[in-house]
Parts: structure tokens; C-alpha cells; sequence
């Protein structure tokens, strides 16, 4: 047990591994949040978190160009896009899905008639 | 103990895979799927890092090459974009499913297609 | 030089942005511009270093003598396709990159570099997928896809990690029984996923059975065969196929199970795409096998399954359930298709049936043999019915004693809603069943190149000594 | 040959676009065709080799194929002979006529080569040809079409298996070059490859676990393409049964069981007999006369495999002798019966009656058909049936020898059934302007009831054919000189018995003549007690016809009943793999998982 | 009972990842590039032989620019970033074709707002340099053509926030179009030139030097223009239905 927490220190000693453990431990528990979370934009809000906090680590991990790329691409764009998918879907929830349901009865009791 | 960093990652593409199969709302499978993308990433620029290697640009601070690999950076670069691709896609494909079905829960959706077939 | 099947693809579907047409009509000539250069500018044999990197370094583009009939076959189905399908709006732009996405995946000889072209397709893939309306199976296939693209790039860099190239040929010698299965494992369950091999195959039937006429033919046929090849390149010739056994298997329970599903069917659509999966799946197979006779047979039934499924779709497409009445030479072709796919004699599918049989008794396997025999009396039993419910759709039917008018107003109905086929997809059908007559009747026509393939793809050396050797 | 095969197959061709201009040009080229095979095979010397299509001597011409081809050919040449006028009512005259052309095409292949893969491609060939003609008939033969192509492929199929099973042992295809070595091959091996071989014969000549596709494809099939079917494509199973029998050494390859009948053709012998029995029995049952003839055809193939799989002098032969009456008899009988249906335009016994004074000369083709079915004399029928009864009683194999008595009573019921049925009886009143058939149909006719009468009196000729096969199979030749038939047990003359049968005829017919004649009444001139009863009921029945035999078997099994739930056991599993397919991507990474720790802990 | 079959999954996975692939991997940062085409490609040594990079002194080597990423992407696997170009452009393509498909067409409005408007105003071309600042310096600073369009693209994002009535013309298909088209022109030049596609024809100057690196800011800029066209394109097309 006690040699485990000395290579645990050990291991925080390294920058690298200290950041990859923290930010890696809060990537898996936006992950988590993300995962189960039950409105579907806090998803959203947690999957940009996820990607931010991936930008930090490739910074840590001496990769600058995937930083920059993944900030702008994954957190900014992919956000966006999502964001406006669910904007559409949600707006027409209410109007279509009535109307199909409507259309479902009505075959039913056709079905139920034959 | 080193690899804390490839736990990492993997342990969230479990997460994303576990999002994949528990979840209903097909919205949060494409969630799932652009967290495998994001955990694939990281590992693998995980696996370019050298220890105390530098970030692979000439530059007036790094005169000379004490680098980390940067093909994994490049190979990663490419499979950013192409994630993003794939998720603009799973996007507009789940407004027509909405649109068509006016619902993302599968179920829902099996029951509609049934009646309708 | 080889780069211009790539290229010229690619500058033309750029090009085609502004107007939504423009795709369609540069489509049939690009494939037949790659036609004509594959025929009479190149051949096997040489390798082209992109950018003149060594091929360690950059990409290698490798023509050698298996991707060379594998290059002739795609393009001539996308020729075959663009003057068939019905393309709507920018299709034709897209399929001019998965024209380009094929070429490249074919001649391609790095690891990452055939992950970007397998994206490229599968994006393809998607969109086609959604045509008609069938956004739900295109997303099933979108999520799925996904994951197997993933395991894939995985795969990928660790070739990258242990050979320290992404090259094929200097891949190959990564060598360690512990490593090869694990690297393996990988690309298999993207093959398995991308192939359909039940279960992994499971996204497909709702894909295919949209009633496109582009959708079963640009995945089922064109992405399949270039995928096949794919596969035999790095499991045949550069890695070993793990546990090759269990792959067999697999695919054997793929094509009963298959077999059934299509028996089942009420729609002919679904049946056929379960019949795809079955072809395609012996073809994994008997690949599984390693050996070159049985390797020449698949790719043979590969031919004839990919030709005779091609008709079978496009002519769904257009006619849908609805018989041969007005159109005899769509009903000529449909069932010497089905016929072919069945592999009754003097069509090509009896031939690839023959070779396939002939060579796996010769290895002593018993069990795929009488599983494709077994799947064969299923396939001949329900694409007869087909058969012979659309050739004699709307003659003697029972009279309706009462409201007769009724009745009569459904066959005008019937009657008007017979559309008719385009005239370039009557040619086409027709076209290809006359191939496989021709080929049932002289099948060392194809037999000679498949031979070819199968003894190039199962030694490594010439691949290898093509690369050493550099190019140009 | 190779001649003969390419005028048949350009003939295909030919007829199509030739019955466009004149649908009658269709059969005339099919009966050209047939009778220049007749005079070339016929005088054809035994033991020819030829090549086809650049292929070295795959076709060779055994006394076998000779006895084959030209039994085919005389069924064709009636057939296309008869269809000149019935191809008006055919639905699809041209793809008629040219498929038929193509099915003859592909039996004379079968006959001819002993190449198995050749036989296997033009097995196929006449198969689908066939399959296509088949869905040209009733409403229902559309599900007859799958019936018969399911059940022909299951026969074919497992006949490709053991193909190449021969082939991976003794690297080559024909017949006769692996016939010497297969005796010493292990016992399941011999087992495993005759069965499957075998299985094709089986298949395609209705013997006992694959019967059912008869019923439905001749019954439903267009009206004189049934004769074809039964009077010669199902010959074709018994021509693989006889080859296979004849070619492989099965007395030595097998173990003696019974009475010098090895185990082999023991298991052949009681699958004949459970044919015997369902297609007696079955045939007794039937209302619709053509599937009552399909069910005969059932219990004459179980009298063919029975003589055959006898493989000794008599029994042989007569099953040889048999397979020729029985596609005479066949094809007379499916004529006749075609006529009536030009005619009439129904097939069911119970609609039709009385049409004896209509149409005497079908009636006559008829009545000697159903004669030689029964196998009673004069008729070439009585001496097939003669030869395999003596055969199986020299053995002493008493069993077969009760159920193919019991074949033959129970033939005497089933044809008596449309006798009484279509012919006798009382006219219905919808038939009264019914005439006779025209002269095309039936000259057809006339010349089978010639050859029948022809060869159940002088054997003779057919005699040389079936000795000529045994030769050639080495076996001892069956003994006769003359119209004496030699057996262990005694002889038969025919002709003294022909004699005989024509004296009690003319005795009978003077006293016919002689005696006063009953007259005929009009239906109202009757009374009872001073009055009369105007009752316009017909006084003849066909319905329940043997409603007293039919209620001693009714909980019979149905075959039929048992593959149908097979095909929807299948088809469960079928809509479980549906039900799969139907799953979201959730579902699909399960398996994904599935295979992947497949792969991980199966390391093969 | 879903989450058990699906935590059962994931362990599956995870059992391969840890368990199979884990072992095979080296440890975490100690690579040695020696052994991996990174070196040679580092030290921009493929073809010639081995001599050390000094910024802004060593010239005219095989490769010019400082950025070894950027050297990957567009000179070494300069095929990879074609093959990846066009993904983007086969995803907006098809973004473009299911929405028009879209039966209901309702776009998305927001309700604008002084102060965003004006800030936009402001802030917008700053962003706009910024991206392009992003490509042009790709081959000397982290970064390259897909940030910098990306970053255009955002801008172009902003401007749709702020002002309800904005809409992408088609100027940007044709932007798109006329940079993809360039890119491969400039392959086939190569091939034209150098005799292989995509060959790096320019001279590729003193290391760190901003006109260095021969065809590589070129192609950057290509993929920066074609890249914001194509995302504003995807972006509109998601807003307007």
C-alpha cells in the first residue's frame, strides 16, 4: 500500500503524468457526466468540456498543432454543429411526432379492422 | 505506473463504448462516438511523446532537433478532421430521422416502422 | 502516372461544385478515361513514390499484378453504374471522390493512408446510405462504421509503433507471434464490419434494401470488391489472418444464417440484401482458407456474385415489385441473374461454384462445400419464387365475383404505374447478363486473372521487391 | 451425337423466333428434331466416342444411353407431335416450344455422357428448362415451380457433393474410369458416395423420402407437358439409379444381407416398396386425375427401383422393361387425358362423365394405357411386371414380392377411378356438344397403343435393348428366344397368350353382338306406382368414389405437411435473424464485443 | 439490465486494450526515434544523407519548413491531407444534400442584439486575420490550413449569431471549389515539373523563413480557404434546412 502511494508521488513528481492525472480525471468524469447526463445539451456542454480539456493535454504532450486544431475543430465547430442539430430536432419534436403518432393510430385500426 | 496516460485514454473510449450500448437517444450515441474519437486522439499522441522531448518545431527556443515524434501528431491532425466530418453527418442524419419519425428513441422508432411496414 | 486515377477523379469532383449536374456527366467519362489509361498507358508492375519520398518515408502507390485486374473490374462497374443509375442532386459529384476513394484504396500500399481512403468511402458510404429517405439505417451504419473505422486507425498506428513505418511492405516484417494476432485483430473487425459478415453485418440489409438504384450498387458491388481486395492484401499477403479457423466459421454461420434471413423476406429488396451478405461472406471464406486455388475460385464467385446482384438491384430499382409484363429484356436479365447467383450451368455462377468446390476438396474441407451447396438449394428456392411471381405478376388472377370494376380499376393502376426503365440501365442489365453468359460459356476468361491474383497474393516476395525497388 | 446436340440447341433458338411467325412451327421443329435423333441414335453403333465442344470424348454412346435416348425420343416426338394443335392454348407459345426443345437438349446430354460433371451441367440444363414450362399451367403451379425446384436442386446438389468427392479421391470425373478402383475404398465412403449419387436419381424419380414435388408439378403443369414430366423426366432418375447400379461393382463394394441381396440394394429395395405403397394408396384418394397419375407414377417408380436394385438376370431386365412401359403408358395416358381437358376444360374426375361416346378414341388410348399401368396382358405392361414378380420370388423375398402385389391391386382401383369417372357414366349436361379431339391429337395416340400392344406381344426388340445393357454391365443376359420369355421359375409366350386373349375377345364380342341389346331411355321415361318422376339427377357419381377404402387410411401423415413446417422452422430462424437486423447500433456493438472476445480467447 | 450489458462490453474492449494491445506498446515516453521514419523525416534526411537542422541558417534542404507536423501533413503525406480534404468535402457535400432534402424547411432564428452586433463588427475581422494568420504562418507556427479555416468558419458562425439575416452565397462554393481544384492543380504541376505528383517543385528556402518551404504555405492557404468555405457551408446548411 505504502509503496503504491511512493510511486504515486513518484509519479507526480513528472509534470506530464501529474497533469495527465488530473485533467485525465476530470476528462472521465465529463465523460461519465456526459454519458448519463439527462438533458441532452448538458451532453453537449460536457462533450466541448471533454475536448477543451484534451486540448490541454496535447499541450502538455508537446503537440501544439493538434491543440490548436482540436480547439478550433473539436470544441468550437463540432459544438456548434451538434448544437444546431439539436436545436432542429427539439424545435420539431412536438409538431411531427404527433402528427406520425396520429397516422400510427389510424393504421392501427385499420389493422384491427382487417 | 508510467502509463497513467494510455489508462486514460482507454478508460474513456470504454466510457464512450459504454455510451454507445447503454444509451436510447441516438443522440447520445453520436455523443459516444466523437468521445471514442476524442480518447483514440490522445493516445495516440501518447504514443509519439518522448521523454523531455520538445514540440516538434524549429524555432528560435529549439535551435536544434530535440523532439517528440510528430507523424503521430500528423496522423491525429487527420483524424480530427475526419471526426468532425463523420459528426456534421451523424447530425443532419438524426434531424431527418426526427423529422421522419418524430422521435430519437429507438424503440419508439421500431414501433412506428412496424406499423408503418 | 498511376497518381492520375486518383487525381483526375478528385480535380473533377472539385471542379463539378457550382452546378449540381455537372457531376453526373463528367462521372462516365473519368471512369472511362481510368479505363482507358489502365488498358493502354500502364501496367502491372511499378510503383509510384508520391512527392519522390522513399516509400519508407512517404506514400507508395503500388500498381503490381493483383491490384491491376482488381482497378479494370471497379472502374468498369462504375462506368457500368454511371450509365444506369439515376443520380440526383451533387450524386454524381460524390460518386467521382468514391471513384478516386476506390482507385486509391486499391492502389494504396501504406497503412494510414488506406485508413484515410476506407474514411473517405465509408463517408460515402453514409450519405448514399441515407438516399431515399433511409436515415435511420444510414445512421446505424454512420455509429457502427464509426467504431470499426476507429479500430482500424488503432490498428494502424501500432504498425506505425512497432515497424516504425506505415509502409505494407515494410510492415511485414514485424514478425512476433505476439504482436502480428493482436495488430491483426484490429483490421479484422473493420473487414468483418465493412464486408458484412453476420453479425457484424448487421447494419446492411437496411441499407441496401432502400429501393435506390445507387445505394446496394455503390456499397454492395464497387466499395465490396475494392474492400476485398483490401483484405486479401494484408491478410493473405503481408500479416496472417488470426486465428483463421474462427474467421471460417464465422463466415460459414454468416451465409446459413444469410440464407435464412432472405428466405424469410417479404420484399425482394431485403431478400437481396441478404443474399449480398451471403455471397460475400463465402468469399471470406474461402479467402480464409490461404490457398491459392481456393483464393482464385473466390475471387471468381466475387465476380459473378458482384455482377449478378448488380443487375438484380439496379432492375429492383426501377421496376420494384411490380412484373415483367411490359419490359421482357429487364425479366431476360433478371433471371439470368438469379440463375447465375444460384449457379446453374452455363453461367458464370456455376463456374465459381466448380472452382470453389473443386478446390476446396482438394484440401480435404468438407464442411464449406456442403454449407454452400446447403445455401444454394435455399437461394434457388426463393429466387425462383421471385422469379416466377414477377414474370407471371397479374395473369390469371382469381376473379372477385363482387365489384369487379374495383379489380379492374387496380390493373389500370397497375398499369400506370409500371415507369419505365431508363434506356442506359436496359443496356446495362442487359450488357452484363450477356457477360455472364459469355463467361459461363468461356470462363477462362476470368479464371486466367483470377489465378493470376491468387498466386501473386499469397507470396510476398514480388510485393516486397517492388517496393525495394522504388519508383520512377 | 455432338451433331445431334447442336442441332438441338440452335433448335431452341430456332423454334422460338419460328413459333413467332406461326406458333404451330414451335413443335414441328421440336418433332423434326426428335425424329432425326430417333434415326441417327437408332442406327447408331454402341460404344461410339465423341467429343463436344472441344472437349476430348466426353460423350460415348452405351446400350444404356442408346435404350434411354430412344425411349426419350419416341415420348418427344408424340409430344411435339400432339402439340401442334394444343399449343393454341398454350399461355406462352414461344418460350413454349423453345424450352422444350431445350429440356429435350438436356436429357439426351444426361443419356449420353458419362462425364459427371458434363451429366451434372446438363441434368441442370433440362431442369431449369423444365422449371420454367412447369408455371405455364394451373394457378397454383406457381407454388409448384418452388416445390420442384427445391426438392430437383436438393438431389442435384448432394449428387455435385459426391461428384467431387470422387474426384478429390480418384482425380478424375468419368464414371466408368472410377468404377473399377471404388471397391476398395472404406465402407462409409462406398455408403457416403453411392447415397449421394444416388440421391439425384432418387429426387428426380419420386422414390420415397423426395415423392412429394410429383403431386403438385405434374398435377398443376401444363396438360401435355405432364406427359413429358412423367412419361420422361422422371426417367431420367431412373437412367443415374440404373448407370450408378449397373456401373459400381455394389455386389462387391457391399456386403451380402438377404437372400443374395447385399444391404445396399436391400435399403434400395424397401425405399421402392414404401413407394410402392404411398402411391398406390395416395392415387386411390385423388380426385384430380392428373395428380392421380402423378401418385401412379410414384408406385411405378418404386417397381422400377425394385427391379433394378434386384441386379440380377431377371430382375433387371424387367425393371429396364419396365421403365419403357412405364413412360408409354404414362404418355398415353397424359394425352389422353390432355384431349380431355382441350376438350372438356376441367381435370377434375367429378365435373365430367359419359364422354365414352364423345371421344371413343381417347377412350381407347386410355383404357390400354390404364391396361398396361395395371400391368394385365396383352399389354407390354403385364411382362415387366411378370419378369420382377419372378425375380423376387426365386429370391424369396416374399415381403416385396406382397407389397408390389398390393401395388398392382390397388393400380387396378386408382385407374378404374377416371374409367368410370370422365368415361363412363352418364354425360353431363354441359359436355353435350363435347367432340372428339382433332386428327393431330390423335394420331400421337394411336401409334403408343400400337407400340404398346406391339411390345407387350413381341418383346423382343425392347428384349435386345435391355440384354445389350446387361452385356454391357456384365451381367447374365436375360434369356428368351422369341416371344418365350425364359425365367428360374418358367417360361412365358406371349404370343400363345396373346392368341388366346384374342379368342375370349372375339367369344365376347359374338356373344355382345348376338345377344339383345338393352335400350336406351331418355331420363324422364320412368315411373314409379303410376307415376312418373321427372328427376333430371344424373344417376353416376365420382365424388368419394372409394370413400369405403379411403376411410380405412384417413389419419394418414402427410409429407407434404412435414417439409412444410420444416421451410417454416426455417423461416422462424430467418425472422430471428430479422428481429436482430432490426436492433440499433447499441445491439450491433454488442456482437462487435461478441466477436472480439471471439477471436481474443479462440485461438485456433 | 441495459448498463450491465453494456458495462460487459466495455470490459470486453477494455480487457483487449489493456490486456492484448497494452503489453505490445512501449511505456509511456521512452521512444526511441531511431528506430521510426520520424528521425530521418525530424532531421529532414530522407533523401540525402544525415546532417543536423539549424534554424534559420541550413537552406535549400528537401524540406523546408520549420514545422515538422506541417512538413508531415502537406510534404511528406502531403496524399493523406488530399484524402482528408476531400472526407471534409464529401461530409459538407453530403450535410448540403440532406438538408435540402429536409422536408420542413424552418430555419433556425435568433433574436439580435445591440451589443453582439456591434462587437461583431469589431471583433469579426480580427478573427478573420487571425485564421488567416493560422495558415499562412502553418509551416513556422503550431497550426496550419484546417485551424485556420476552422477559425474563418467560427467567424463566419459569429456573424450568423449576431445578424438574423446573414446568409453564406454561393461565393463560398466557389472559393471551395476553385481550392480544391488548386490543390490538385498544384500535385499535377508537380507532376508536370518534378515528373510525380504532388512534388514539392519550389525551392524550399532557409528554414524559419516565412517564403520558404516551396509549396507548402501555398497549399495551406488552399486548404485554409477551402476548409472555412466548406464548414460555413456545413454550418448554414444545418441553419437554414
Amino acid at each position: 500500500m505504502t509503496d503504491f502511494f511512493k510511486s504515486l508521488i513518484e509519479m507526480l513528481r513528472d509534470p506530464v503524468s501529474a497533469m495527465s492525472v488530473l485533467v485525465g480525471g476530470l476528462m472521465i468524469v465529463f465523460a461519465l457526466f456526459a454519458v448519463e447526463a439527462k438533458k441532452i445539451v448538458d451532453s453537449l456542454i460536457a462533450l466541448s468540456a471533454i475536448s477543451l480539456l484534451s486540448v490541454l493535454l496535447f499541450v502538455v504532450l508537446k503537440a501544439p498543432d493538434v491543440a490548436i486544431t482540436e480547439a478550433a475543430v473539436g470544441s468550437g465547430l463540432a459544438t456548434a454543429v451538434m448544437l444546431f442539430a439539436l436545436w432542429r430536432v427539439d424545435s420539431k419534436a412536438d409538431s411531427d411526432s404527433q402528427q406520425i403518432k396520429k397516422t400510427n393510430k389510424q393504421s392501427d385500426e385499420a389493422g384491427e379492422k382487417r | 505506473m508510467s502509463n497513467i496516460i494510455y489508462y486514460v485514454s482507454f478508460i474513456i473510449l470504454g466510457i464512450g463504448i459504454y455510451g454507445i450500448v447503454s444509451q436510447k437517444n441516438l443522440f447520445k450515441q453520436l455523443i459516444s462516438l466523437s468521445i471514442i474519437d476524442t480518447a483514440v486522439n490522445i493516445f495516440i499522441v501518447a504514443l509519439g511523446y518522448v521523454e523531455w522531448g520538445e514540440a516538434p518545431i524549429y524555432s528560435a527556443i529549439t535551435p536544434v532537433a530535440n523532439f517528440v515524434d510528430p507523424l503521430p501528431q500528423a496522423l491525429v491532425l487527420t483524424a480530427i478532421v475526419i471526426g468532425v466530418g463523420t459528426l456534421a453527418l451523424g447530425s443532419i442524419l438524426l434531424v431527418h430521422i426526427n423529422e421522419k419519425y418524430g422521435s430519437l428513441d429507438p424503440d419508439e422508432i421500431r414501433d412506428i416502422r412496424e406499423v408503418v411496414e | 502516372m498511376i497518381a492520375l486515377l486518383i487525381a483526375v477523379p478528385l480535380a473533377f469532383a472539385f471542379a463539378s461544385i457550382p452546378h449540381e449536374r455537372l457531376g453526373r456527366y463528367f462521372l462516365p467519362f473519368v471512369a472511362l478515361f481510368n479505363l482507358v489509361c489502365l488498358f493502354f498507358f500502364m501496367e502491372p508492375g511499378q510503383i509510384l513514390e508520391v512527392g519522390r519520398w522513399p516509400a519508407a518515408y512517404g506514400i507508395a502507390l503500388v500498381l503490381d499484378n493483383v491490384s491491376y485486374p482488381f482497378l479494370i473490374f471497379v472502374n468498369f462497374l462504375i462506368l457500368m453504374m454511371a450509365l444506369s443509375a439515376t443520380l440526383e442532386n451533387r450524386y454524381g459529384t460524390l460518386l467521382l471522390v468514391l471513384t478516386a476513394a476506390v482507385n486509391g484504396i486499391i492502389l494504396t500500399g501504406d497503412f494510414f493512408n488506406s485508413f484515410v481512403f476506407l474514411e473517405i468511402i465509408s463517408v460515402i458510404a453514409y450519405i448514399v446510405a441515407a438516399h431515399k429517405d433511409n436515415a435511420l439505417g444510414a445512421f446505424k451504419y454512420l455509429i457502427f462504421g464509426g467504431i470499426g473505422g476507429t479500430m482500424y486507425l488503432l490498428g494502424a498506428v501500432s504498425v506505425y509503433v512497432k515497424s516504425g513505418t506505415l509502409n505494407m511492405g515494410y510492415a511485414a516484417f514485424i514478425t512476433d507471434p505476439l504482436i502480428v494476432p493482436t495488430i491483426c485483430i484490429f483490421f479484422l473487425i473493420t473487414f468483418l464490419v465493412e464486408l458484412k459478415v453476420l453479425p457484424l453485418g448487421l447494419w446492411a440489409p437496411d441499407v441496401y434494401s432502400n429501393g435506390s438504384s445507387v445505394t446496394p450498387i455503390a456499397l454492395g458491388s464497387i466499395v465490396t470488391v475494392s474492400l476485398v481486395y483490401l483484405f486479401s492484401r494484408i491478410f493473405l499477403n503481408i500479416f496472417d489472418l488470426p486465428s483463421p479457423q474462427l474467421v471460417g466459421i464465422l463466415a460459414m454461420i454468416s451465409i446459413i444464417l444469410a440464407e435464412l434471413g432472405a428466405l424469410k423476406q417479404k420484399s425482394l429488396g431485403r431478400a437481396l440484401s441478404f443474399a449480398t451478405i451471403s455471397g460475400v461472406s463465402t468469399v471470406v471464406a474461402a479467402l480464409s482458407m490461404r490457398e491459392s486455388e481456393i483464393a482464385s475460385a473466390a475471387y471468381f464467385y466475387l465476380f459473378n456474385d458482384v455482377v449478378s446482384k448488380f443487375i438484380l438491384f439496379t432492375l429492383f430499382a426501377y421496376l420494384g415489385e411490380r412484373g415483367f409484363k411490359s419490359n421482357k429484356t429487364a425479366g431476360i436479365a433478371f433471371t439470368f441473374a438469379s440463375l447465375s447467383v444460384v449457379g446453374f450451368p452455363m453461367f458464370a455462377g456455376f463456374w465459381a461454384k466448380y472452382y470453389l468446390l473443386k478446390a476446396l476438396f482438394q484440401v480435404n474441407s468438407y464442411a464449406l462445400p456442403a454449407i454452400i451447396l446447403i445455401a444454394a438449394v435455399i437461394e434457388a428456392g426463393y429466387l425462383i419464387k421471385w422469379n416466377v411471381e414477377l414474370w407471371y405478376k397479374g395473369e390469371d388472377t382469381p376473379k372477385v365475383q363482387d365489384g369487379e370494376q374495383d379489380s379492374e380499376m387496380e390493373n389500370e393502376d397497375d398499369e400506370v404505374e409500371e415507369d419505365f426503365i431508363p434506356f442506359g440501365a436496359q443496356v446495362v442489365t442487359l450488357l452484363l447478363a450477356l457477360t455472364l453468359v459469355v463467361v459461363g460459356f468461356m470462363p477462362g476468361l476470368i479464371h486466367d486473372q483470377t489465378m493470376n491474383i491468387a498466386n501473386n497474393v499469397l507470396d510476398f516476395r514480388p510485393y516486397l521487391d517492388l517496393i525495394l525497388k522504388g519508383g520512377m | 451425337m455432338q451433331s445431334l446436340l447442336l442441332y438441338l440447341a440452335v433448335g431452341a433458338l430456332v423454334g422460338y423466333f419460328l413459333s413467332m411467325i406461326n406458333r404451330r412451327l414451335g413443335p414441328i421443329v421440336l418433332l423434326a428434331l426428335s425424329l432425326y435423333g430417333l434415326f441417327t441414335l437408332w442406327n447408331m453403333p454402341i460404344g461410339s466416342v465423341e467429343g463436344l465442344f472441344g472437349f476430348e470424348d466426353i460423350l460415348q454412346f452405351t446400350a444404356l444411353s442408346k435404350y434411354f435416348s430412344i425411349i426419350t425420343l419416341i415420348v418427344f416426338s408424340c409430344y411435339a407431335f400432339f402439340n401442334i394443335v394444343w399449343i393454341s392454348k398454350a399461355k406462352r407459345p414461344h418460350a413454349f416450344s423453345a424450352l422444350s426443345i431445350l429440356t429435350l437438349f438436356g436429357t439426351l446430354g444426361v443419356f449420353l455422357t458419362p462425364h459427371l460433371i458434363a451429366l451434372y451441367i446438363f441434368w441442370e440444363i433440362a431442369v431449369v428448362a423444365s422449371l420454367f414450362i412447369v408455371p405455364m399451367g394451373k394457378e397454383e403451379s406457381k407454388k409448384a415451380t418452388i416445390w420442384y425446384i427445391v426438392i430437383s436442386s436438393i438431389g442435384s446438389y448432394m449428387f455435385l457433393y459426391g461428384t467431387f468427392l470422387l474426384y478429390s479421391k480418384f482425380g478424375t470425373f468419368n464414371l466408368f474410369e472410377i468404377s473399377g478402383d471404388i471397391a476398395s475404398e472404406s465402407t462409409g465412403f462406398k455408403w457416403l458416395v453411392s447415397l449421394l449419387l444416388l440421391s439425384a436419381g432418387i429426387a428426380k424419380s419420386g422414390i420415397f423420402p423426395l415423392h412429394v414435388w410429383l403431386r403438385n408439378v405434374h398435377g398443376n403443369a401444363p396438360d401435355t407437358f405432364s406427359a413429358v414430366l412423367s412419361g420422361q423426366l422422371v426417367k431420367m432418375g431412373s437412367y443415374i439409379i440404373a448407370l450408378l447400379l449397373g456401373t459400381f461393382p455394389i455386389a462387391t463394394m457391399f456386403s451380402q444381407f438377404y437372400a443374395g441381396v447385399n444391404i445396399f440394394s436391400y435399403v434400395l429395395i424397401w425405399l421402392g416398396n414404401i413407394s410402392i405403397l404411398i402411391g398406390t394408396f395416395m392415387a386411390i384418394k385423388q380426385n384430380d386425375m392428373k395428380m392421380l397419375m402423378a401418385y401412379s407414377t410414384v408406385a411405378n417408380g418404386g417397381y422400377i427401383l425394385i427391379g433394378l436394385a434386384l441386379l440380377d438376370q431377371v430382375g433387371f431386365a424387367g425393371g429396364l422393361f419396365h421403365v419403357i412401359n412405364h413412360a408409354l403408358a404414362a404418355t398415353m395416358i397424359f394425352l389422353s387425358f390432355a384431349a380431355v381437358v382441350y376438350r372438356t376444360g376441367t381435370t377434375k374426375i367429378d365435373e365430367m362423365g359419359g364422354l365414352i361416346f364423345k371421344m371413343p378414341v381417347t377412350f381407347v388410348t386410355y383404357l390400354v394405357g390404364i391396361i398396361s399401368i395395371a400391368g394385365i396382358p396383352p399389354t407390354s405392361g403385364f411382362v415387366s411386371k411378370w419378369m420382377i414378380f419372378q425375380s423376387l420370388i426365386s429370391k424369396g423375398m416374399f415381403v416385396t414380392a406382397m407389397f408390389a402385389f398390393v401395388g398392382s391391386i390397388g393400380s387396378f382401383l386408382y385407374v378404374f377411378r377416371p374409367l368410370a369417372g370422365v368415361f363412363l357414366g352418364q354425360l353431363k349436361r354441359k359436355d353435350k356438344d363435347v367432340k372428339e379431339a382433332p386428327m393431330i391429337m390423335l394420331i400421337p395416340m394411336i401409334i403408343l397403343v400400337a407400340l404398346t400392344i406391339l411390345w407387350g406381344v413381341f418383346p423382343q426388340q425392347v428384349l435386345v435393348w435391355v440384354t445389350d445393357v446387361q452385356r454391357q454391365f456384365g451381367m447374365e443376359p436375360f434369356k428368351f428366344d422369341g416371344t418365350v420369355l425364359y425365367s428360374s421359375l418358367g417360361h412365358w409366350d406371349s404370343w400363345t397368350v396373346f392368341v388366346m386373349f384374342m379368342v375370349g375377345f372375339i367369344i365376347a364380342a359374338v356373344i355382345y353382338i348376338l345377344m339383345p341389346k338393352g335400350k336406351k331411355i331418355p331420363l324422364d321415361d320412368q315411373y314409379t306406382s303410376g307415376e312418373f318422376l321427372h328427376n333430371f339427377d344424373l344417376y353416376h357419381y365420382a365424388t368419394k368414389y372409394y370413400a369405403f377404402l379411403e376411410r380405412e387410411y384417413e389419419g394418414h401423415p402427410s409429407f407434404e405437411d412435414w417439409y412444410t413446417s420444416i421451410v417454416n422452422v426455417l423461416k422462424a430462424i430467418g425472422k430471428g435473424v430479422d428481429y436482430f437486423v432490426r436492433r440499433t447500433a447499441s445491439a450491433y456493438t454488442f456482437w462487435m464485443a461478441l466477436v472480439l472476445a471471439l477471436l481474443l480467447w479462440v485461438r485456433w | 439490465m441495459r448498463r450491465v450489458w453494456a458495462i460487459l462490453v466495455a470490459g470486453v474492449f477494455l480487457y483487449f486494450l489493456v490486456g492484448q494491445f497494452l503489453p505490445i506498446i512501449p511505456t509511456f515516453g521512452n521512444v526511441d526515434l531511431f528506430t521510426r521514419v520520424a528521425f530521418d523525416i525530424i532531421n529532414k534526411s530522407t533523401t540525402t544523407n544525415y546532417n543536423a537542422v539549424e534554424f534559420k541558417k541550413s537552406k535549400d534542404l528537401e524540406d523546408g519548413s520549420a514545422n515538422v507536423v506541417t512538413s508531415i501533413v502537406v510534404n511528406y503525406r502531403s496524399f493523406d491531407t488530399l484524402g482528408e480534404v476531400s472526407v471534409l468535402f464529401c461530409a459538407a457535400i453530403g450535410v448540403g444534400i440532406l438538408a435540402s432534402m429536409l422536408k420542413s424547411k424552418k430555419r433556425i432564428e435568433f433574436e439580435e442584439h445591440k451589443v453582439l452586433m456591434i462587437s461583431t463588427g469589431i471583433v469579426l475581422p480580427l478573427i478573420l486575420l487571425f485564421g488567416a494568420y493560422i495558415f499562412i504562418h502553418g509551416h513556422l507556427s503550431p497550426g496550419g490550413g484546417f485551424p485556420g479555416g476552422t477559425t474563418i468558419a467560427l467567424g463566419i458562425l459569429l456573424l450568423m449569431l449576431s445578424n438574423n439575416e446573414f446568409k453564406v452565397t454561393d461565393v463560398a462554393k466557389h472559393v471551395e471549389q476553385s481550392a480544391g481544384a488548386g490543390y490538385v492543380v498544384i500535385g499535377l504541376m508537380g507532376m508536370a515539373i518534378g515528373g510525380v505528383f504532388l512534388i514539392n517543385f519550389l525551392p524550399t528556402g532557409v528554414v524559419g523563413n516565412l517564403f520558404s518551404a516551396g509549396v507548402v504555405p501555398i497549399v495551406y492557404t488552399f486548404i485554409g480557404f477551402k476548409v472555412g468555405a466548406e464548414l460555413s457551408n456545413v454550418i448554414s446548411d444545418l441553419r437554414e434546412g
